[in-house]
């Protein structure tokens, strides 16, 4: 099933962005992103804590809603879904 | 006028535009590309669900303050030291409202919708850190 | 600029002329003439007490506030429906300054510049009553 | 000598403003201001209570200083003074 990632800001200069990636049907948010940070060694650190838990300023979005980051591995990715990881929003 | 670009604004136009039956004050913050010893600074927005939210925002600060006018223009890409960042527009029938809803409506942005900043010195970049928010935390 | 004058001025450019090293943020309030069943509204001042205490409280606000830039224009004579009546600009650092200074500013002038007002209406005029003030206590 | 007295708002309506008079030596700010209002019976009556005292929203003014009115028995008018009376101001 096709899923589009986005990654903002820091994490996009490491990993890109508008990634759209095959995943596997029942495959969970959390896995999801470790698979495709995983490229890039940096960019896994900057997301993810040694245990591979999400860290706490993490901000996860599916389809512009928030998704709690300790909702995770409880959320399964559905075709079509667009997934957005980002660091604390500083607008304004 | 709800809109994040790259152009800048004219503030009297968006004033003007604004009046209307029962107009007393307008409460106006144009936030400013300040010299921390920057070159320039860069700004990226999660384009769609930063316009949703700051439409969300103008809908709860008119109602919770009784405004009767909201335009935000947030804008993005390269900008130079001194250039407009955020203009936010509130009109209302009586100051304290213009005052509360204006300053609403920045904290709100400031807590909540995804842009994100990047300075640009002579020896790198430095993104922004929030001033609110993380990924954990039911709150 | 702080100037109690008949014309009405450009906000866009009271702000770009205000703008400064270490500007980060501009908080503008702008008085307008309410439809209040008014035809026009009519204002006068003790002109020379008047520019001399919009002076003071200017200073007074960029102490306590710490701010970077005051900008005070007081419009006088008939103005209709719609019309700018007080554009203040205050520029500061940071906004949670810029909205104090500007807030300070606005109940400062509110509560002791010698400025009236006279709603003009079909069946007649009206000064408008103040805020503040009495001429026996020393408070 | 010669002192200024201006009205101003609705004061001034009724009493004209800018007046120039020939005070008499000694005279204090609130017999002045009388003598000036009592030509003018509604601007009189805007002004002082029965007992001619400034009404307690009358506020008054010397050279552009404030002069509390309970203050203005005691204020003794000098040659070239510029006295202002008015309403509550409502700027703004």
């Amino acid at each position: 099933m096709k899923v589009k990632v986005r990654f903002f800001a820091r994490f996009k200069e490491l990993l890109g962005t508008d990634i759209v990636v095959d995943a596997a049907t029942g495959i969970a948010l959390n896995g999801l992103i470790r698979d495709i940070a995983a490229k890039n060694s940096e960019g896994y650190d900057e997301i993810f804590d040694e245990n591979g838990t999400f860290k706490d300023f993490v901000i996860l979005m599916r389809n512009g809603k928030r998704i709690d980051s300790t909702d995770a591995p409880q959320t399964k990715i559905e075709d079509g879904d667009e997934i957005a990881v980002f660091p604390p929003v500083a607008g304004g | 006028m709800i809109a994040i670009q790259k152009e800048d604004v004219d503030v009297g136009k968006l004033i003007d535009a604004a009046k209307q039956l029962g107009t007393g004050a307008f409460v106006i913050f144009d936030g400013i590309v300040r010299d921390d010893d920057i070159v320039e600074m860069e700004l990226e927005a999660y384009h769609d669900v930063a316009l949703k939210e700051l439409k969300r925002i103008a809908e709860e600060a008119k109602k919770i303050h009784n405004l009767l006018s909201v335009d935000i223009i947030h804008r993005i890409g390269r900008l130079a030291v001194g250039e407009n960042i955020l203009i936010i527009v509130v009109g209302a029938g009586h100051r304290a409202k213009a005052f509360d809803g204006c300053r609403f409506i920045i904290e709100a942005i400031k807590a909540g919708v995804p842009i994100w900043k990047k300075e640009l010195r002579k020896n790198g970049g430095r993104w922004v850190p929030g001033e609110h928010q993380h990924g954990t935390g039911k709150i």
